[in-house]
């Protein structure tokens, strides 16, 4: 098994949610992060004091997912998370020992 | 106002001069007699005593007004966007506060109230001349019992909250700079000629000489602050278009704690824009808080219980707008009708705008961003409808009865209320988008995409709303 | 109550007639000649005359009382709930604003101070009849500066912020419908008799023919407001059972900002409360506005000094919980004792709600969420016992002294007011659970686990109070 | 003060008396005449009639007042500091509000107010002698339309948001313990002696016999509430030093919303502040209540479009900020000076504490948290100067023309107003200094490392402001 | 050594911290996401519009532990995570390469 | 490539981000987290009621590098992490089996 985490902008999770449960990706877990990189921040000021704010707002999808679909999920992450401008995000992909439905202790790929 | 074109170099003039060689110019500093006009008004009404309870609720309502742009409208409207706009929205509102204040201050009020004719004002306010305080005592508004002073701070609320109301249409995507340009020639160029026109015996005026149609009842500004506002945003939202990823993004208010709250103090600071506009504390005011109150409170129920009959549950955005639509459609009214009537029309505008913002908007697809036109724009029709229906004599006895209680009294009534819509609709329809235009050409209407995405909070003003990490 | 059962069939035919037959019936739009006692009262006070002052004072004393329901209580209360209801709680002040009012426009001031007897008041003013003006006059209250519309929209604050107060008893678990429900009826059940006993010459109104024990001093509401309340209150904990997960779930106050400002927003508004109950803008105005404030600031004091001693640390939940407690703990004294008694008064109640908050409520296990009765029940009673001992003819010279400074007098007093709380808690008492037991049985009062765990402004009402993402 | 020590000591003593032998000394509760001066003064204004206009404007005054410190500037200052300490602000301000009240109405009204000389009052108020009401009548204020304690309870009110504003210089890092104490101190040694002296014949008071330099006009406290706070509120900034990790961490104001809002109510109340402060519901009040909007007005305009030119966007802390200097500036010259001035007074403080804030501090490398010497030292000096420049007899024609009408009457004015400046900053930042380092050896005034860090909702108070989570 | 994320309900976390920590685990990170599943969303509704909101929120724990531990920790979390209606959540297993304690520099199942 | 996870203290995450941008690490991801551990909690007081708040808030760096870099930016947050008193946080380290840049879809340690 494999788990796939994708840093992408925030109004991409939508299209990137419809893609992958099109392609039968029917779970994934969503987080707020806030992202360092190439992508510039901004500035903000505050009567006398200017902060410079390096962090962007990002969201992170995590997916597990079978070996099988792991290019499926990276192919639509791709796809639907592109704009083609800094900042897009990256995907990271590692292995999994074992993934375990809590409701009923299935184990492995049952679990997803 | 066309006819009297002449009448706005006069003024514009006469206050860059009371502005910038004001300080040589004594007058406007107070050393001046008051304009011959006044003082000429004055033997007419001996009996123009200060009322010093007028005066105390008249000043209460003049606060109660302003809590209604900030903090009440703030909230209101704040809570409705995006986080990422929610200080965008609140600079609007702030803003209008400074900004309309001064351009009332100069020349507002006095092209509002001055005794100009059918058309305008003219320019014996210029800069608070006549207005301020002159060897200690302060002119009085003839045949009432409170200071110029205060009549003029009082209206000067209305002049702040009526743009305000319109922010509503284009929230989350107008430049900042637009907005101030389009605010402040609105409010000179539509907002006093419709206030002349409906409170200073002017062309719609109730019993006014050569009104049209015999003109229209309006007791605290059906046509001049809701009709105006409403259908002005209705523009703003056509030609600004809609939001990027309206009818896609999640574009779910962000704090509707926010927005009920402000709907809450919306509220109650009405009963300063309503009550107040009695300009006294008589009967009237009580009679005029009384109806505000009732159909805030129908207008609310019957919002929610539409709601909860088609959708299954009542929310409290339903309720708060309810409120709100309520607090609308009796505005024009609130001198003149009972307060079972005062029921029946909140109760009808909180059905009716609520198929405004639901069906209406969703059929035509405009993107009124918090409904400015279907709650004010469409609140303030019916409301100015049904005062020709349900004004009363036994409210007023110096007006006329509506349709309700008198055929021959109401019928041309409810005809000089709708040529009033008519003509207030057709005013702000025409002259918003000129001026839209106009702005468009020159400091542009809209942010760019990027700015839109990233947040007007961050790419106009620099600041984020809430930094709730660390 | 139950000596005049015929009345209240009368009084809900009339109102439904005047409601649904309204547009025909035309007493109710004003057109009928006030209805004959009223008329014959006139002349017994001719020196009813308007004072603009007062009518000034007293309007913007009803806007202050609605502005502590919403955005007081609001606030108040809206932050001690858990986010996910942060909205229903909202949604209970604004709904219970709207609906009512409705009810004491159309039937509830006439049950409350209709000319009636010592149980209930009457139908003369159903529907507003012989409350709205009248050819363009507004029909007095004899002896008093003030229209009859002022003082009725002022007490119809009271019936809004009443009902509101208990919804902290049962918060975050129980139905909206079935609290629309019991609020409409205990509305006209319980808090118009109770109102007319207490304030139009009833069965406890100090110094009535009849009244209990000779009646008691109740300024501001100290029974009819906040004793009512606050047992109601309790049985609503009682009944519905405590909250899912409570005593182990995590349920800290979600916004204690909220709470905090929304205190300090109740502390302003009871000026209104307590200072407007003189109906007039009065010494007698100015001393329950000192006393109210002194007894906020002791009662703040002093639950802080007690957490800070017993705890280490005052809170500002301490502080907001005390002022309130000062606050209930005044309102009935307010017109009846000097300042500093009023500190001592405040002090008193912060320690003794802290008590009843922190100690009581948790040796009995009972869930009442927001501590409505340990702050109003208690409080309230602790008031009205308190009044019976600083009362003082120094203030008031036509009541009674208190047991400080008379025996003779403030011993029957005391009695007097202590039977007063009796009475209106076991009257409170019943009715609502009658009440409960009644809407239990059709409508249901809690909603289901998944509902409440899920939280009611999702469940109920089908919105998020707040969305920071995106 | 320091002429009159003796005075002190009678002070407390009597007041100890008062407070735990009070239930015995009959007279603090109400039955002994009023003090002998008093009742001999009444015979020289026969005409102090109540006017309840005056009472109603007063008391809403007052309310409004409140209003200013909470919600107004807790929700202003709770906005502009970091989460974790929005909750220690907000208690300050409400506790402020309580403890004050309590010193007010135990000794602080009779040492500012009691007839006692020039330099402090006397023990005539102690207790509320001598202002409650006796025998059924309020005490007149000799003179005017409004009673003692309506007098009382609103000077009350600058009591409490003086300190409060205080709180800004040393936010995120003072003891509450040491706050309490500080603040109670300094109402008692700072205030009181200088509000008698500005506003009860003595040393700064304009035309009061021995008066240095002939003495200053102050309306409405530029020099007893503004100058007093903003530089007592400098040595706080510099006797405790910067926050850990100031210049470094990020401290950015985590609630910019409720900082706009904060400001809106902050308007909104200071129209009780300035206009209020004409005592009166009549034209002067009127004349103040216009001169503080259109001040607040330019301030937020002057503010927001130097950032806009300097910094390319303006901001809504900005146009806040702004809006409170230009407040600030008007407050001492509100019952002097003319609308179009009024302009001219609040662009110049939006400018000049624009400066003060971005610049001047930027420069000094004091860490005064939420700028209030900024803006409320610097605001309220130049509010101070520029009223011995644009105060005019049209306003206030017993008083004297600024220097722009006379300089005759300009000059000595202009100097006077400079001298009461002087010394309201010197008498100031001696005394704070002094207190600051007794409670610093006494019971120390910062938290410790780790509780700044941790935040001091968590550490002084055990509790946080939002939970957001579950 | 290895890392257990578990998603669990709001209402569990309480629970199973203590569950754990009576285990001897006493150390676990925890974050707010937002789950997509078989567990549905829901519609709010707001003036005219209507949204679908897909995500539930959820609570993720991150427990590191020794591999030696894992069984207990799955157990617990298991036991104490479980109400038996759809949406209890799942827990991936991962092997870890290092853990390291910030404050003394230790390395390995020292650093837990 | 490898995955390395940093929860340390909120106000040490400027000192490390800039360390790590020095020492040539130019991305990260970062999270708020809710942290047990031995760091204690504290108690708040709400009216009667006392509750134990055993979670301390914490931030959770994510930085994704290559094998060669993986000391130097453990021992950055190592030592810009650090204040010695108990509840510094701990470094996670896991293998990653890639990466991937959405904008470009480049891959391993050219996605970086
Ligand atoms: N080395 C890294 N480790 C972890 N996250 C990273 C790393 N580099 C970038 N990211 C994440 O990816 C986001 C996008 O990266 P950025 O360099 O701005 O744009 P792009 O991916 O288009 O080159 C960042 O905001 C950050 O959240
Ligand atoms: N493939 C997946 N990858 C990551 N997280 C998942 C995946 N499937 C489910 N989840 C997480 O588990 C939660 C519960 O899953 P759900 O399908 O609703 O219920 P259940 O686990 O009982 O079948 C989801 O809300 C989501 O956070
Ligand atoms: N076994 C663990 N698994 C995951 N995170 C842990 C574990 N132990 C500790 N943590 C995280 O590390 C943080 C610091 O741990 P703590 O024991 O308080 O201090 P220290 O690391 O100085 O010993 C905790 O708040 C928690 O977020």
């Amino acid at each position: 098994m494999k788990k796939i985490e994708a840093i992408i902008r925030h109004f991409k999770l939508e299209d990137v949610k419809n893609a992958l449960n099109e392609h039968g990706i029917h779970g994934m877990t969503v987080q707020e992060v806030r992202g360092y990189g190439r992508q510039k921040g901004h500035t903000e000021m505050y009567r006398g004091a200017e902060y410079t704010v390096d962090f962007v707002p990002k969201v992170k999808i995590e997916v597990v997912c079978s070996d099988d679909n792991l290019d499926r999920v990276v192919d639509t992450i791709l796809k639907h998370g592109q704009t083609g401008e800094i900042g897009d995000g990256k995907i990271f992909i590692s292995d999994l020992q074992d993934a375990i439905r809590i409701r009923t202790g299935e184990r492995g790929e049952a679990a997803l | 106002m066309r006819t009297s074109p002449r009448r706005w170099w006069v003024g514009a003039i006469a206050v860059c001069a009371a502005l910038w060689g004001g300080i040589e110019t004594a007058g406007v500093f107070g050393e001046e007699a008051p304009p011959e006009d006044e003082v000429a008004a004055a033997p007419e009404t001996p009996a123009s005593e200060l009322d010093t309870g007028a005066n105390a609720w008249m000043l209460t309502s003049s606060a109660l007004v302003l809590f209604m742009t900030a903090p009440g409208l703030a909230m209101f409207y704040g809570g409705l966007v995006r986080r990422k706009n929610v200080l965008s929205v609140m600079m609007q509102c702030l803003f209008l506060m400074a900004i309309m204040s001064l351009v009332w201050g100069l020349w507002g009020y006095s092209l509002a109230f001055g005794d100009g004719g059918r058309w305008i004002g003219n320019a014996d306010y210029l800069g608070m001349r006549g207005v301020q305080m002159e060897a200690g005592q302060a002119p009085m508004v003839p045949g009432l019992g409170i200071p110029r002073l205060t009549h003029m701070v009082f209206q000067g609320m209305f002049f702040i909250i009526t743009p305000a109301l319109i922010c509503g249409a284009f929230a989350e995507r107008m430049k900042f700079s637009a907005m101030v340009a389009l605010m402040v020639l609105w409010g000179t160029i539509v907002y006093t000629p419709l206030c002349h026109w409906v409170w200073a015996e002017g062309v719609l005026a109730f019993g006014a000489d050569g009104a049209f149609a015999g003109g229209a009842l309006d007791f605290a500004g059906g046509t001049v602050v809701h009709i105006s506002s409403g259908f002005s945003a209705l523009v703003c939202a056509l030609v600004l278009g809609p939001r990027l990823g309206y009818g896609h993004d999640d574009m779910r208010p962000h704090n509707l704690a926010f927005t009920s709250l402000g709907a809450a103090m919306l509220w109650v600071g009405w009963f300063g824009f309503n009550a107040g506009s009695a300009l006294a504390a008589d009967g009237l005011a009580a009679s005029a808080f009384v109806v505000t109150h009732f159909s805030a409170a129908a207008g609310a129920v019957a919002w929610s219980v539409v709601e909860w009959v088609y959708r299954g549950k009542p929310s409290v955005l339903g309720a708060a707008s309810g409120a709100v639509a309520g607090l609308v459609c009796i505005t024009p009214a609130s001198g003149f009708v009972q307060p079972l009537p005062a029921m029946i029309m909140g109760a009808a505008a909180g059905v009716v705008c609520f198929i405004a913002c639901a069906a209406v908007k969703t059929r035509f697809g405009y993107d009124d961003s918090l409904d400015a036109f279907g709650v004010h724009g469409i609140g303030g029709t019916l409301g100015a409808i049904l005062t020709g229906i349900f004004a009363t004599r036994a409210v007023a006895p110096d007006y006329a009865d509506g349709l309700l209680y008198s055929v021959s009294e109401g019928g041309p009534l409810l005809v000089g209320q709708i040529v009033a819509v008519v003509v207030t609709a057709v005013f702000s329809i025409v002259v918003t988008l000129v001026l839209l235009k106009v702005i468009d050409a020159t400091i542009g209407l809209r942010v760019s995409q990027e700015d839109e995405m990233r947040g007007l909070d961050l790419s106009e003003h620099g600041e984020e709303g809430y930094i709730f990490t660390g």
